[in-house]
């Protein structure tokens, strides 16, 4: 009997490779390429368009003594952190909600959902009257009556990134909700039977049985707010512009800012480079957990 | 041939100037195609120069004139017009001729100016200063201190809206209001710090920080909200370009009765000529390089300009033309330019850069009363030495 | 089989309890008492409402009817903890971030229980289900007997009466599946507590049960001791799902006549040795006989009845083997030891005791 | 054996216990403190989230001076469909005075070639990635999830460049195929989770029978992958739909989407603001995705069940 | 058995074949050869390799290392469809959104059979499998075991010379799967191809196979028919795998001295009648008898070797029961007939022929 000659791996299943090219091009070309393409540029100073006229750090030196930028860094911190804290409680209670076989349960759902259709500049509209001190709450209520109410985060520099969560929570925690909900019903019933038998309360359960059980929804649930938040940009063009003054500047509009407004790019790729160096710090740890050594059994 | 023109003007008064651009146009045998952007040069211009430089140029498009385009130009996207502009004597009819002056790179012309914005106007509540029994103020410094007599009064000094553009504003007009429009020239144009950092601007950023506690409680967004509460008397002035006339005039008031106007903040009476532009865009096509020529010749024809900018309500740039519909406000305004108390620009003097910092710089100042007077001069003075 | 004490009330006792799920009647006015120490086996095919009776008894689905007594108390309305019951699930159900230690004792402690009664409890039941080495592990770190035998620890810690069962071998292969059977066998000897066992193996079923209750669409079709059952269904369905491999069914006739004769295709069975419920019925009828209880060759011949059967499978299982062949027109199959060698093709000599067999009525399927 | 059966009828000591205590379900009061709570939370929770759409709504409804007197949350005094004519077909951007229906179109010719572009390409990247792991699939998709943290600001100038590069840039293919690029990543990661849930032993099936690569994805997977594709759908017909930045910097004025024109009327700085014909314009915007929403949303929890969770 | 047909080469050759996921070597340089119309069993315990084995042999995995013949035809690169080989899953893998007959056609239609041949082969199939009334229905209509005869029928239109199946029964009840164990054997004897079965359930592979191959951790111990695997096993590992109950081991010595003898807790066992593989060796040992093999009362006394045993716990299983008891300080079990009352606490006689027993090494495990 002869030896089977082993064929070339390239052309072991060449039609999904083939497939796969677009995805290939655009992790290879679009992401990978034009972030590095970004990097490259950030050490240049470029204006209105790309030059090849490399200024070392000076982009970066010139992006941390920006007090905009400053300012933007921590309202993303603080937008990020109670984002993601705020989401996924909300998110998980309201989910549990609707998880107690109640009634109407799709009419709650889709309403909790009916948001996530809009888009943030829809969103930030709405909110952005609202919260408008004449016309919204702050008018109400004090046409109400009780005049020294004073309920305007838009127009406080001390508040304003709030004012653009509550908007960013309404248009978000309902598709959290999903997916905390798809979360919750995967868990097998048996486990609720076991702690109602072993006399353990319903919070408890959640607390320390069931919340622990759902880490990959847990997972996917970050992947898709943390990414969220690091783009966010429409809302606060769309709320406040970044006022008041610069008070509600975020990261993304100073790179829109700087590379559209004041036309310099590379300030702007500066920018965009800390932004994804960010990202990665965030994201490596997670690649890791989710394809490190773990393979599908 | 058809021609696609992009540009920001789409609020009711800007289409109708527009639209006489385009009726124009039309009418000499070519076609108008409209692509308005809605928001402000910062919504439209990236998407003008990622069409630019993505190789899908428009006819024509609109910018603040000055040294937004330089970049461009120099990379040898825009048409050169300087055979139009001779042809059409540019240098003579166009005025101030420091319009064209910001059109021109290495001596040759690659810009149609159209109109000239001005913005150095105190607008005042007459009713206002009546209720606070202080006589209505003819200059910044009596304006300053008649505030506390109005906030007694529980009247707003001074209406802003928080927008950042406001308050920049707001700013460069105190700048060469108080300072005086040689000091501005020479600040933005030479750069000058050492002057940056002189008495003149402390001063400067003395009376800034004054309007900062005099607008302490104002808290609206939109300047036309701010002119609101000029005219409804909730505030007693609000510093605004020539266009918050128009609010004046919808809700019937009338000039010199029931509001003021001072133009340099009746401290200097200069107009700054910043503008609008338009440029075009080098394309393959002849025949649209050609309606490219005709369309910039239109735009600077004197009717053309005439109707144009009073439906802008704006000055034309032609020094040869005559408004007579224009209010009592607006014919100050042209007095001044008569007399040729004209600065140019920031967009004109410098780097879009360079110039975002410093009005960062004064909306940072503007809305954070921890910053002192001194502090912001300080950091000015070094955003200017090294500014280009 | 092991004593329990019968002079009691009953350890759990259900009375005329009925579940609805919407329009669907799962459990139809049930009834069932279960001695104390008693190893009840509930048996019956899928989706039959095996575990819906069980939820019932544990207080984890309301009753739409009915009560349900717990040594000699009322609990239909208890909490399950109350009701000093103990549950194993199927699949294990063990909180999976707790170790063993924490999966044992997180009852305990919501029930404040003294720290050191809590140790001293696990340290019993760790002990009698030898899990001592595993109690600092996660669920994830065992294999599927060593879960099984956690979820039982757990119910054990909590000191009950009653055990309650579901199916808690079905997620484990053969071989772990009969060890485990018999540690449940021994720990029920040992802590001599009720226990009701859900299962669909019917081996289960026998080697377990004190006895059984099978069941059927919400009813119990026959409850009894296995011998019993196994020996006397009372109908086809309960005949058919004890004993593998299972019942040998003919589908014949029985003719009048004597004592009664059973007719199919020309095989005819004389009758006499059968015990009939009330009587003879002539008519369609389904003859059925176990696989055990059909011998070959010499032993046949000692039988009352005898037939030649041509071979067509031969399934070998190492203690013995598995014949089938035709009879009567219809598959028959029967047991021979792994010895006697046996080939496709050949005609061997049965015989069985029609005694030992069972007829069933061709229409009702009820036991004649 | 036969001495510890236990008769099945109750014996007769049992028939007064029998009728003592409670018996039958459990009796569970309507308005108990339970219910309160849960259905006050869920309600006051909904109120907060039905808010806005109630006060677009309204004001849509509402004349200007209505709207100038101040209460943003009371009910339209005279309802008024002006606002939304206005919307859809009199306000102007620019010189065009057609509203949003000018924009509708040109919306509906960009989402539907890209979300099915778009999807077609993702589940075949997910099915690919989920059954035919091939060397360096890991490193590709890892890149690609990357890629949805990256501000689409970053991106601009990059793929300008692209699509100038490959001649693409204005048109309406350069633009799908943005969509396509922006959406692939999240789009990746649901496919591919959920292609991984499927039974493998499916697609082991199906080589033995001797069907390829796409044999394989048309004829077994795609019947199979109803809810994923229906999440699909949402996310992307929402998200192209909605998109603006994309739509305005790739392409020409002739394919401008709807939400070009609902920002020209909502971004006209100067002038009073017609608060009425915004919420207008917003809402005639937000309906095709709203319709999609509610048509499908079912499917949408269970296809997020199927792609999200696992994995 | 049926008989097959080993004039020829194997029908499929495994030579040296080495798969790796990773850094974890899950097949060691493995050989096999498997004849033709054989009927091949690979037993072995969860994640020893079987179904990769499997999945090499069809091709669906790519292997490290080694060669895989098919019909004397090296299909090492070949993709699955041209290896001639049809292959059953344990899960059905039924294509949900095709009727039966489409599950079927599929791979026909792939290969562009002209359709009165699909539709003749697929008549056949239906009608071996006696599936034709469940054509026009979808799967999920369907109960388990039509399910998996449906799987079946998918591989057996393929008309194919070697058939493999991995684990097909596992997911049914126990009823279902003797039925079905029984057919696929029938099956086997009628079209008389090559079957390679994948199973961890030793009944299946005792009664099913020609030959069984016990792997384990990625390598084959034992590759024999079921009846040596099963009296003369090669370790340990396989003794204890195959039979079930399993055998009993007793931990002991063997000691030297005429034939030899094997001590254990005070009990002697002469070992005069073991077949030593390469004479006796002195040391720690295990003493291995099966539970069948040990007999009670009359027939105990014909035994070569006797003792005394405590009953411990009785299990009836319908047709025979299982007896536990300690002998030597540690379990036994062992069978007796249903019929025969023993009862916990009797202590009765036993005995069993050393003969029949194994002897493991206590440190190699290996066969002594
Ligand atoms: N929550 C429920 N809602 C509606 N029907 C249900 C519910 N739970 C069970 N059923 C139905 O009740 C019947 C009995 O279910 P049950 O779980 O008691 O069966 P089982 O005998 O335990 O079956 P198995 O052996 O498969 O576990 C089934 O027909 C099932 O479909
Ligand atoms: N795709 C894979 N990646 C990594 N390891 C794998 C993969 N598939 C199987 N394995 C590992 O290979 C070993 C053998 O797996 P295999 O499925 O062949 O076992 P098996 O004998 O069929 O077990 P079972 O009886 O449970 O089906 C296991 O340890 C398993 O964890
Ligand atoms: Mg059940
Ligand atoms: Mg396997």
């Amino acid at each position: 009997m002869h030896e089977a000659r082993r064929p070339n791996p390239l052309f072991r299943n060449l039609s999904a490779k083939i497939a796969a090219i677009p995805m290939i091009l655009t992790a290879l070309v679009v992401f990978a390429g034009g972030t590095i393409w970004t990097i490259i540029y950030s050490f240049t100073n470029s204006r209105l368009l790309p030059r090849e006229n490399f200024v070392g750090l000076d982009q970066y030196e010139r992006l941390w003594s920006s007090s905009k930028w400053i300012i933007s860094i921590q309202n993303l911190l603080i937008y990020g952190v109670c984002l993601l804290v705020f989401s996924l409680v909300v998110g998980f209670l309201l989910a549990a909600l609707l998880d107690q076989k109640i009634r109407f349960e799709n009419t709650f759902r889709t309403i909790f959902l009916y948001p996530f259709a809009l888009s943030f500049i829809v969103t930030g509209l709405v909110w952005q009257w609202i919260l408008n001190p004449q016309f919204g709450v702050e008018g109400i209520v004090r046409s109400l009556g009780w005049t020294s109410f004073s309920f305007d985060p838009l127009y406080n520099a001390d508040i304003v990134i709030y004012g653009i969560l509550i908007a960013a929570l309404w248009q978000s925690t309902g598709l959290i909700m999903c997916l905390m909900l798809a979360g919750l019903r995967g868990i097998d019933e048996d486990i609720w039977k076991a702690a109602r038998v072993d006399g353990i309360p319903m919070w408890k359960t959640y607390a320390f049985i069931v919340i622990p059980m759902m880490r990959p929804v847990f997972i996917t649930t970050l992947v898709i707010i943390a990414s969220g938040i690091v783009k966010v940009y429409d809302l606060v063009v769309a709320q406040t512009g970044g006022g008041p003054g610069i008070a509600s500047e975020v990261p993304a509009k100073y790179v829109y800012d700087a590379m559209f407004l004041s036309q310099n790019l590379g300030q702007g790729f500066a920018a965009s480079t800390m932004m994804l160096l960010t990202v990665l710090i965030v994201l490596i740890p997670w690649a890791y957990l989710e394809f490190g050594g773990k393979k599908r059994g | 041939a058809e021609l696609e023109v992009t540009h920001w003007w789409t609020s009711g008064g800007e289409a109708a100037a527009v639209a006489e651009f385009a009726k124009a146009f039309d009418a000499s045998g070519h076609k108008w195609i409209d692509g308005a952007i809605a928001g402000s040069g910062g919504t439209a211009r990236p998407i003008m120069i990622s069409r630019i430089t993505g190789g899908d140029p428009m006819g024509a498009t609109q910018f603040n004139h000055g040294r937004q385009a330089e970049e461009l130009v120099e990379a040898g996207l825009m048409r050169d017009l300087t055979d139009i502009a001779e042809e059409g004597k540019w240098r003579e009819v166009v005025h101030p001729s420091s319009l064209l002056d910001s059109c021109t790179l290495d001596g040759k012309i690659y810009c149609v100016p159209v109109n000239i914005h001005s913005q150095q106007w105190l607008w005042l509540s007459n009713a206002a200063f009546e209720k606070a029994g202080v006589p209505v103020p003819t200059n910044w410094e009596e304006y300053a201190a008649a505030a506390p007599a109005l906030e007694e009064a529980g009247i707003i000094p001074l209406a802003v809206g928080q927008q950042p553009w406001q308050t920049t504003l707001a700013f460069q007009v105190l700048l060469t209001a108080i300072a005086g429009p040689d000091a501005y020239t020479k600040i933005f144009g030479e750069k000058d710090a050492d002057l940056a950092a002189g008495e003149e601007l402390a001063k400067v950023f003395e009376a800034a920080a004054q309007a900062r506690s005099m607008s302490a409680k104002s808290n609206v967004q939109d300047w036309n909200q701010a002119t609101n509460m000029v005219i409804t008397g909730q505030a007693a002035g609000q510093i605004m370009g020539d266009w918050a006339q128009g609010e004046f005039q919808v809700a019937g008031q009338v000039a010199g009765k029931d509001y003021t106007c001072l133009p340099g903040l009746g401290v200097n009476e200069v107009i700054m000529t910043g503008g609008d532009a338009f440029y075009f865009p080098v394309l393959d096509d002849e025949e649209k390089s050609a309606a490219q020529a005709d369309l910039a010749k239109l735009m600077l024809s004197p009717e053309v300009q005439v109707a144009f900018n009073l439906k802008k309500g704006s000055l034309p740039v032609r020094g040869d033309v005559d408004l007579e519909a224009a209010n009592d406000c607006m014919k100050k305004g042209l007095e001044i330019l008569a007399q040729g108390n004209i600065i140019q620009s920031p967009d004109q003097l410098m780097s879009a850069d360079s110039l975002t910092q410093i009005n960062d710089l004064f909306v940072e100042f503007f809305n954070n009363t921890s910053i002192t007077a001194e502090d912001a001069q300080k950091r000015f003075v070094d955003l200017v030495a090294n500014a280009d | 089989m092991h004593m329990m004490d019968t002079s009691n009330t009953p350890s759990v006792a259900v009375r005329g309890v009925s579940l609805n799920f919407g329009a669907v009647e799962v459990l139809k006015s049930l009834d069932l008492e279960v001695g104390r120490g008693e190893f009840l086996v509930l048996l019956g095919p899928s989706g039959c409402g095996k575990s819906t009776l069980l939820n019932c008894i544990a207080g984890l689905l309301d009753v739409s009817a009915g009560q349900i007594f717990i040594n000699d108390r009322n609990v239909t309305w208890d909490e399950p903890k109350d009701r000093g019951i103990g549950m194993v699930f199927q699949s294990y159900a063990l909180y999976p971030q707790m170790t063993v230690e924490g999966n044992l004792s997180f009852g305990l402690k919501n029930a404040r229980l003294p720290k050191d009664e809590i140790e001293r409890r696990i340290a019993r039941a760790a002990e009698i289900l030898q899990i001592e080495p595993l109690l600092k592990r996660k669920p994830s770190a065992l294999s599927g007997g060593q879960r099984q035998r956690v979820a039982i620890g757990r119910a054990l810690v909590r000191d009950v009466d009653v055990f309650l069962f579901d199916e808690p071998l079905s997620n484990l292969d053969a071989k772990l599946r009969s060890e485990l059977r018999v540690e449940i066998k021994r720990l029920h000897q040992k802590l001599e507590n009720t226990m009701i066992y859900v299962t669909h193996d019917q081996i289960e079923a026998m080697t377990l049960a004190d006895r059984i209750a099978v069941m059927r669409g919400g009813i119990i079709q026959q409850l009894d001791t296995p011998q019993a059952i196994y020996s006397r269904p009372v109908n086809r369905f309960v005949a058919g799902f004890i004993g593998s491999p299972g019942m040998n069914f003919i589908e014949g006739e029985c003719v009048a006549g004597g004592s009664g004769t059973f007719e199919a295709n020309g095989v005819k069975v004389p009758l006499d040795r059968y015990e009939f419920a009330d009587g003879l019925r002539a008519g369609k009828a389904v003859f059925g006989v176990r696989p055990e209880h059909v011998v070959l060759g010499d032993g046949a011949e000692a039988m009352p009845f005898q037939s030649d059967l041509t071979v067509e499978i031969v399934e070998p299982m190492g203690s013995d083997s598995l014949v089938w062949g035709k009879f009567g027109g219809q598959n028959l199959s029967f047991r021979i030891d792994a010895e006697r060698v046996v080939a496709k093709g050949d005609v061997v000599r049965i015989g069985f005791d029609p005694g030992r067999a069972s007829i069933f009525d061709a229409g009702t399927d009820e036991r004649i | 054996m036969a001495d510890v059966a236990i008769p099945v009828s109750a014996p007769a000591g049992h028939a007064d216990q029998a009728l003592a205590g409670p018996s039958g379900p459990r009796p569970r009061k309507v308005i108990s403190r339970r219910n309160i709570i849960l259905y006050g939370t869920l309600f006051v929770v909904a109120v907060y989230y039905l808010l806005p759409l109630y006060v677009m709504i309204v004001t849509s409804l509402k004349g200007m001076p209505e709207i100038r007197l101040g209460n943003i949350f009371s009910p339209p005094v005279e309802i008024t469909f002006q606002p939304w004519v206005k919307a859809w077909a009199e306000a102007c951007t620019g010189l065009n005075c057609e509203g949003l229906s000018r924009g509708f179109w040109n919306s509906v010719r960009i989402t539907v070639p890209s979300v099915v572009l778009s999807i077609a390409i993702a589940s075949v990247n997910g099915y690919a990635l989920a059954n035919w792991r091939f060397k360096g699939a890991d490193v590709f998709f890892t890149i690609l999830i990357f890629g949805a943290f990256i501000p689409y600001q970053v991106m601009l100038y990059p793929i300008v460049i692209m699509l100038r590069e490959i001649g693409l840039y204005g048109g309406l293919y350069g633009l799908i195929i943005v969509h396509c690029i922006f959406g692939m990543p999240i789009l990746t990661l649901l496919f591919r989770n959920y292609f991984t849930s499927l039974p493998e032993e499916l697609f082991k099936a199906a080589r033995v029978d001797g069907a390829g690569f796409w044999g394989i994805y048309f004829k077994i997977m795609l019947p199979m992958s109803l809810p994923i594709f229906v999440v699909a759908v949402i996310l992307q017909v929402t998200g192209i739909w909605n998109d603006f930045l994309f739509g305005v910097v790739y392409t020409r004025p002739d394919y401008y989407p709807m939400t070009v024109q609902l920002n020209n009327i909502v971004n006209s700085v100067q002038g009073v603001k017609e608060y009425n014909v915004n919420m207008a314009a917003t809402l005639l915007t937000g309906l095709v995705p709203l319709i999609v929403y509610f048509i499908s949303g079912k499917l949408f929890v269970r296809g997020i069940a199927a792609g999200a969770v696992k994995g």
